[in-house]
């Protein structure tokens, strides 16, 4: 399920803190060596290397090759660990934290890192408003940032307006180089520095390894950092691997074969490449690797936008549209409409599970099972329909409201990805079921998002963002006045009373700094989404995918994945 | 006019002699007759689907019983489940016998638009499902779903070839009647658009409508743009054509008695140039049939739940799937018969009424 | 009477070529044309010959067989040709081609079609020369060339030898063509039609031409023509063909003077005599036979002002009523 | 010579200009832009917009957006790819060159192998081969290119003999330069059988009627009555004279070989201009898609000109005056 998942800056966020050394690996009897190259598939082009800026999935897995943050989540655990900074303090309050640097770090051109370029990050880039960062969103805190200050050349102070629980975690934003970048910002150019045609010597990070050459829509090459901080327990400079080369391949059948022939080193399957590489493991010398619930979410929405174009007046929903689609009942049929079952046979082979939740079950510590579902039962939604007056009157086949309307709407979604749309033609006929009339339609991502973004002239949308471990990260989605409230997004005030109580729960919740009082929070708000379903979810995809056996010390978990540990993996 | 009809019966005469051609044309006649009673033909209506039976391989129609006798032939009804590789699997519950029946009630459909019909020329009971050539993702028959969408890949060639014909004779008419500067202005920009390459073209054109449409509107673009792609062709048949029956003396003489303009094109030229328009018109068929199918591949035609030769075979642009459920090649099969006999069927008409003649482009 | 030339040093009674009942047929769809039925002709050392007859009656397959040239659809049927003693039907393919213009050359009736267009016409004419002569140097051949060119009358052969065909006029290209035939001073000339794709005066030219490279060579020379007037003037004994066989032959002051067989006599009723014209000239009536479909009997029966009961019937016997006066008539004497 | 190949030139750019301003006219009638989702766009400043408008003109009508597109084409500036961000001369570079590649391993392939083939089936015309192969190319000329890709790739998928789409393999950059080509020609079979396929179909039927009208001409049996050997004759005097009129085809049928071309990069993964196109209609890539347009009637036109040189120097009748 690595087809291209919408780019939002949720998922520039999750994809943060993605490396972690983990000491105690157990495959010490090779002894790593240096050398040799691995090689992966991506499905897009990135649109740019700027990964303040930049929006995309696929490019946050590169760029997180590149560079690095204070910490960084461990792949196993999914504990927050040391990166650049060696260790901190909190005050008492936990609004005040200290943060010492390693002083062996080196950007790769040499230049040494400094607790300047910290500062800067987060002073001129995240909290620079002329810059559109969706990183800016998560470390805002009720409207109000972080003071970061430089204590010394190695040490920094981040002070907090309010206690900030996921601060740790989220220090695994990616600092970048003060010194490469301080002149294009002051000249205002920062949103399109490092576009596709910068040479790519200049992008310079602390991480593992480097850009070294783009060939645009066929393969981005990295090669290894000769500066890189980190070493092996035999004190050797890490990463053992020499060269990564991210092979764009859009197809995903072509990427599988290739696969299959040995071009590719790392494939992540969908459910219907299971049976093709399942069974061929030992004569294909890999393995595949099956880690559970993925992270990445799909779910219909409604538009409940209740505002007006500004320009013409209009509402953005029509009246008696904004009239079913506000009606929870309405939302609780299509939801009883949906035939996950068969969605999960058909589109993803079998191999996925159902979502009822916000958070995907590999999140582990957060995540709530117990909330309300929905089964499959078109006579319940039909009975949920006809308390709201929505039935076929004159049996035309189909339904209208009690003022007559008919139930007929535009049901948008992404024409990139294929597996969505299959999704979406068997939701569409199950909204058929009940008697609507759906209009459906694939759109590209750019119409998709200029409708999401600003122009708000849709009914229905399927989507999907990729979930993680951290609830607050999904900050912008489910705050009211957030810009990826895609249902209704920037809200003045909260439209409804259960969008504002999620608003204070996220409000409470990030400031709780004892983890089951949170986890009791964050519960209460994925209860209150499985209620009012402002998204109403489908299905999870299994997280598989398949590594060539020729990697030492690789350790594939669920929140990971196979290359968490990149820099300590070499080839056999 | 009366000569010209006459050359067309001799014409047909001589056609009846190329064996190839004769095959040709009943096998048009038959996927053509197959297209207008799809849903007779069918056993299921298009969008009907049986979702726990996504990619149900052909249905195995047994002749003889468990007893090991000779019977009326049955089907067993089918459960899927997968494997440990996560294959998917069929299994036959070997209990129940489901005969197949002729004349079987099933889906309602239309017959040509109008007369409500439910019987099938063969179905099996509906707790059992008959899948001839296998069923797709969502476990619609792909048989029923061939000849519901052969309705629209072979029409889309017959009407797309009507509107070019319309397009091309007026056009064509004119530029060889009228000569001088009308005439340079109509062949240039046929040679214009004949030199772009037809698929850039189509998806130049293409690129003018939105992609939400529905699939009545998308049907009629298609249309619309394959007519535009293929009107200069037959325009330049029929100039030609114009162009050296202007000199011809019945021409003249009615042009001496002061008949007009536009009913010398419509009642001398077009009546004489009929048999080279059938000609062209046949060769240029299959550049329609496979500029919808690629269209419809290409996701920028016919949509889901709608079916089209290209649509269906959508969903084998998934190779690596291909050997899971290799039956879903079989709608290309259909494109590539069709094809196949339309260029027989116009190699055969051009023997016969012109041996040079080339026209028609091909995807 | 007519003018003419006799070459009397040349004339020999020895048969240089000999064609016996020979049969060539082209197979339609669905049906058969007897082109060339039994067609028995001798052909002397070192004479002209004329073969004589109307369009479609034969002459040109005839030319084509003795050269093997004849493609499908038509074919050999029987017969034989005899060339210096050998048998040319039964010779290999390499052998034809060993004597297809070196020994046996034709010229044919429409010059500029006879030349390869892709090619200059000194390559054309070098080209024969160095497959029957590998000694040829590439010098020695251009100078062959260039003299052949000469010989043909070509003016200023230097430049004209990298001419293209499209380049010259008629005449001179059927003179590239004789000159084409005659590289490899062959035996036997064999000149089909050889100016009636002409203007009249080039006409006279070309026909000059033949009788000039007669004279300095002295190959043996079958004028292929539908054209009995012109014949009369260069050849020594005449051949008529009707349908694919030959109906009469003879010398040429024999045949002038006492034309037996009644299309002979037809064909020079329908030469204009005199120049005043005065007299009213007579043409054949009837069409000439479909070959495909040819009448029963005497072929030329449905035309003939003679025919009686047995013309019908039966084709009449070719024998030799004089010596060296053949006739294929019921009713000659 | 050179003379000739201007006013040629010259002759095309007519329809240089006809294609691209048709390619401008479909991509403005289309409903949206991509200068709209840009203006939406967080990432782009008011100052980029300005500055794509001014340098564009992308606020006035087509007509003038046209013209300035042209005066920067006449400074080889394409343009800015909006999707790509990056000048679009700059995507197009390698596409062309890729979409290049194909067409003339097609052209190859096809010409090499369906005039021999007419040649051999017009010699021996009615004989058993020569009906066998008039039967395969009509086949070949009536099976559907994205069929036959798809029919090729599924054969590959089960044998893992040839590679199942693109144009390197990974380890491309590592390969000697005999490596590298072999590798290239590797990933060029399926695409260049299912393009080349109906081509040589084409091609062969066409060679074959040229080659037996031309059997038919008196000079054919005027160089048979020289004592020439057969081979001589078919290959120097016939084949000669068959291989003009299909060298005036070869302009005309590019079009049909860019247009199978398109589809079959977009099915087998060939980074060409064709797959491009598809991806710069879809996002509405205003200036690619007008620079891809040009870049392909650039190869076409570059098609017709070669037909055009090669005709005058085979066909002498052929001025170039």
């Amino acid at each position: 399920m690595k087809v291209i998942k919408t780019v939002f800056s949720l998922i520039l966020l999750l994809f943060l803190p993605f490396f972690i050394a983990h000491p105690e690996c157990a495959c010490a009897k090779n002894k790593p060596k240096y050398g040799g190259e691995l090689v992966l598939s991506t499905v897009t082009d990135p649109k740019s290397f700027n990964p303040i800026v930049s929006k995309e999935s696929n490019v946050g897995a590169i760029m997180g090759l590149v560079f690095e943050g204070l910490t960084r989540t461990n792949g196993v655990t999914t504990e927050v660990e040391p990166n650049l900074a060696q260790s901190w303090e909190v005050s008492e309050d936990g609004k005040v934290w200290t943060f010492h640097l390693r002083q062996d770090v080196n950007w790769s051109d040499g230049v040494p890192f400094t607790a300047a370029d910290v500062v800067f990050t987060f002073n001129q880039l995240i909290f620079n408003l002329d810059i559109e960062t969706s990183s800016r969103d998560v470390f805002t805190i009720e409207g109000k940032i972080f003071k970061v200050e430089e204590l010394d050349k190695f040490t920094v102070r981040f002070i907090l307006p309010v206690k900030f629980a996921p601060f740790l975690r989220g220090m695994g934003q990616e600092i970048l180089p003060k010194h490469l970048l301080e002149k294009v910002v002051s000249k205002g150019k920062f949103n399109y520095h490092w576009g596709l045609d910068t040479k790519l010597e200049d992008i310079v990070g602390t991480g593992p390894f480097m850009l070294s050459k783009y060939l645009p829509a066929e393969r981005i090459t990295l090669v290894k950092n000769p500066n890189y901080w980190r070493k092996d327990k035999q004190n050797k400079r890490l990463p053992y691997i020499d060269k990564i080369i991210y092979l764009v391949v859009q197809n995903q059948d072509v990427a599988v074969l290739k696969f299959e022939q040995g071009q590719i080193d790392y494939y992540g399957l969908r459910g219907q490449d299971y049976p093709i590489l399942k069974p061929k493991e030992k004569e294909g010398n890999f393995k595949v690797y099956n880690t559970g619930p993925d992270f990445g979410t799909n779910f219909l929405l409604f538009n409940q936008n209740r505002d007006k174009n500004k320009k013409t007046k209009k509402p953005y929903v029509s009246e008696y549209k904004l009239n079913w689609f506000t009606e929870l009942k309405f939302r609780k049929a299509v939801a009883c409409a949906i035939d996950k079952d068969s969605i999960i046979n058909i589109v993803m082979n079998g191999l996925g599970s159902r979502q009822d939740s916000a958070m995907s079950p590999s999140a582990g510590f957060f995540y709530n099972p117990n909330v309300e579902k929905y089964e499959y039962s078109i006579e319940k939604a039909k009975v949920l329909l006809k308390e709201i007056g929505i039935y076929d009157r004159d049996q035309d086949g189909i339904a209208e409201d009690d003022q007559g309307n008919k139930i007929e709407f535009n049901l948008f979604t992404n024409s990139e990805n294929t597996q969505r749309l299959a999704l979406a033609n068997i939701i569409k006929k199950d909204l058929e079921q009940l008697g609507f009339k759906v209009n459906f339609v694939p759109l590209s991502f750019n119409q998709l998002t200029s409708k999401l973004d600003s122009t708000f002239d849709w009914d229905a949308l399927i989507l999907g963002f990729t979930g993680g471990i951290e609830p607050h990260f999904g900050n912008n989605v489910w705050q009211s006045s957030g810009h990826l409230h895609a249902w209704y997004p920037k809200q003045p005030k909260p439209a409804t009373s259960w969008e504002a109580e999620i608003d204070k729960i996220f409000n409470q919740a990030v400031q709780e700094l004892d983890r089951d009082k949170r986890k009791q929070f964050y519960d209460r708000w994925q209860e209150i989404v499985a209620q009012e379903l402002p998204l109403i979810y489908t299905v999870l995809p299994q997280s598989i995918f398949a590594v060539r056996n020729k990697f030492g010390n690789l350790n594939p978990t669920p929140y990971g994945g196979a290359f968490h540990n990149l820099e300590e993996i070499y080839i056999k | 006019m009366k000569k010209s009809y006459s050359q067309l019966g001799k014409g047909i005469r001589k056609l009846k002699k190329h064996g190839l051609a004769m095959v040709a044309f009943w096998v048009l006649v038959g996927l053509y007759l197959s297209a207008i009673f799809a849903g007779f033909i069918a056993p299921y209506h298009y969008d009907n689907e049986q979702r726990s039976l996504s990619y149900a391989s052909p249905t195995k129609v047994h002749v003889i019983d468990q007893a090991g006798k000779f019977s009326w032939p049955f089907v067993h009804k089918v459960s899927q489940k997968f494997d440990q590789f996560y294959n998917r699997i069929y299994v036959e519950d070997k209990t129940e016998k489901y005969p197949l029946r002729f004349l079987a009630k099933g889906d309602s459909y239309y017959i040509l638009g109008m007369l409500k019909a439910n019987r099938h020329l063969f179905g099996v009971d509906s707790q059992a499902r008959i899948y001839f050539w296998g069923a797709d993702s969502r476990g619609r028959d792909l048989f029923s779903r061939i000849f519901y969408g052969g309705q629209v890949s072979l029409s889309i060639g017959l009407v797309g070839v009507t509107i070019s014909l319309f397009l091309g004779l007026f056009f064509g008419g004119i530029s060889g009647y009228f000569k001088g500067k009308t005439d340079t202005l109509i062949m240039r920009i046929c040679e214009i658009i004949m030199m772009i390459p037809g698929f850039y073209l189509m998806l130049s054109l293409r690129s003018i409508f939105s992609y939400s449409l529905s699939s009545l509107q998308l049907y009629f673009v298609i249309v619309c743009i394959m007519s535009f792609i293929g009107w200069p062709g037959l325009a330049r048949v029929v100039r030609g054509m114009a162009l050296s029956l202007r000199e011809r003396e019945f021409v003249l003489a009615a042009r001496a008695l002061g008949v007009s303009d536009i009913k010398i094109i419509w009642q001398h030229i077009i009546p004489h140039s009929f048999s080279y328009l059938i000609v062209a018109a046949s060769l240029s068929i299959p550049g329609y049939i496979l500029g919808e199918s690629a269209l419809s591949l290409l996701g920028l035609g016919i949509q889901d739940p709608y079916a089209s030769w290209g649509n269906l075979l959508s969903e084998s642009m998934a190779v690596s799937q291909l050997k899971f459920h290799p039956w879903i090649l079989i709608p290309g099969a259909f494109i590539f018969i069709t094809v196949m006999a339309f260029n027989l069927l116009g190699d055969g008409l051009r023997d016969v009424f012109d041996p040079k003649m080339d026209i028609g482009r091909k995807f | 009477m007519i003018p003419r030339w006799i070459s009397a040093e040349n004339f020999n009674m020895d048969n240089i070529l000999e064609i016996k009942d020979l049969h060539t047929y082209f197979y339609g769809e669905d049906l058969m044309t007897k082109a060339v039925e039994g067609v028995n002709l001798p052909v002397r050392k070192g004479e002209a010959l004329g073969l004589v007859g109307e369009s479609a009656c034969g002459k040109t397959v005839t030319a084509y067989s003795i050269m093997r040239l004849i493609q499908s659809p038509g074919k050999i049927i029987k017969g034989q040709i005899i060339f210096q003693g050998k048998d040319l039907l039964k010779l290999s393919a390499r052998e034809i081609q060993a004597i297809r213009g070196k020994e046996i050359s034709l010229v044919f009736q429409e010059p500029l079609a006879a030349l390869n267009p892709v090619y200059t016409i000194g390559f054309q004419i070098g080209e024969g020369i160095r497959f029957h002569d590998r000694e040829v140097s590439n010098k020695n051949q251009k100078e062959k060339v260039l003299e052949l060119l000469k010989a043909v009358g070509i003016p200023e052969p230097e430049s004209r030898i990298n001419d293209y065909p499209h380049n010259l006029s008629g005449g001179q290209a059927q003179r590239a063509v004789i000159a084409m035939a005659l590289s490899c001073n062959p035996q036997v000339l064999i000149a089909d039609e050889p100016t009636t794709s002409l203007d009249v005066t080039v006409q006279a030219q070309i026909m000059e031409l033949f009788l000039k490279l007669r004279r300095e060579k002295g190959f043996t020379f079958i004028l292929i023509t539908h054209n009995l007037a012109l014949c009369s003037q260069v050849v020594d004994r005449v051949a008529i063909m009707y349908a694919g066989k030959i109906v009469e032959l003879a010398t040429t002051e024999e045949i002038f003077n006492h034309p037996l067989h009644p299309y002979t006599k037809a064909l020079f009723a329908s030469i204009p005599k005199g120049i005043a014209g005065k007299e009213k000239l007579e043409t054949i009536g009837g069409q000439v036979p479909d070959p495909a479909n040819k009448p029963s009997g005497c072929y030329f029966h449905p035309r003939c002002r003679l025919k009686k009961e047995n013309c019908l019937q039966a084709y009449p016997e070719y024998r030799e009523i004089k010596p060296g006066h053949w006739v294929s008539c019921h009713y000659a004497i | 010579m050179i003379n000739y190949i201007i006013r040629r030139l010259l002759f095309f750019i007519p329809l240089l200009l006809a294609v691209s301003f048709i390619g401008f006219v479909c991509i403005n009638l289309a409903p949206g832009n991509y200068f709209d989702s840009l203006k939406q766009n967080p990432q782009v400043s008011q100052d980029t917009i300005r500055l794509y408008e001014q340098k564009y003109h992308l606020d006035q009508n087509v007509f003038t957006q046209y013209y300035y597109w042209l005066v920067n084409i006449s400074k080889l500036d394409f343009g800015y790819s909006f999707a790509y961000k990056i000048p679009v001369f700059e995507v197009l570079k390698s596409r062309m060159f890729n979409t290049f590649i194909l067409s003339l391993s097609v052209l190859l392939f096809s010409w090499l192998i369906a005039i021999p083939l007419g040649i051999y089936c017009a010699v021996n015309q009615y004989k058993f081969t020569d009906k066998l192969f008039s039967f395969f190319s009509f086949i070949g000329l009536s099976i559907p290119s994205f069929f036959f890709a798809l029919l090729l790739l599924y054969f590959a998928s089960l044998t893992g003999i040839l590679p199942a789409g693109g144009m390197h393999s990974l380890n491309y950059e590592a390969f000697s330069p005999l490596g590298k080509f072999l590798d290239l020609l590797k990933h060029l079979i399926i695409p260049t059988l299912v393009i080349g396929t109906s081509s040589i179909a084409g091609l062969q039927r066409l060679m074959r009627g040229n080659m037996l009208e031309v059997l038919r001409a008196q000079y054919i049996t005027t160089a048979r009555a020289k004592g020439l050997p057969e081979y001589r004759v078919i290959y120097l005097h016939a084949v000669r004279n068959a291989i003009n009129p299909m060298v005036t085809i070869f302009g005309g049928s590019l079009a049909g070989l860019l247009s199978g071309a398109a589809l079959t990069e977009i099915i087998c993964n060939w980074p060409g201009l064709g797959r491009l196109m598809l991806d710069a209609v879809m996002s509405q890539d205003l200036f690619l898609f007008a620079g891809d347009l040009l870049m392909i009637s650039f190869l076409l036109i570059l098609g017709y000109l070669i037909a055009d040189i090669v005709l005058a120097w085979v066909d002498p009748r052929i001025q170039y005056q």
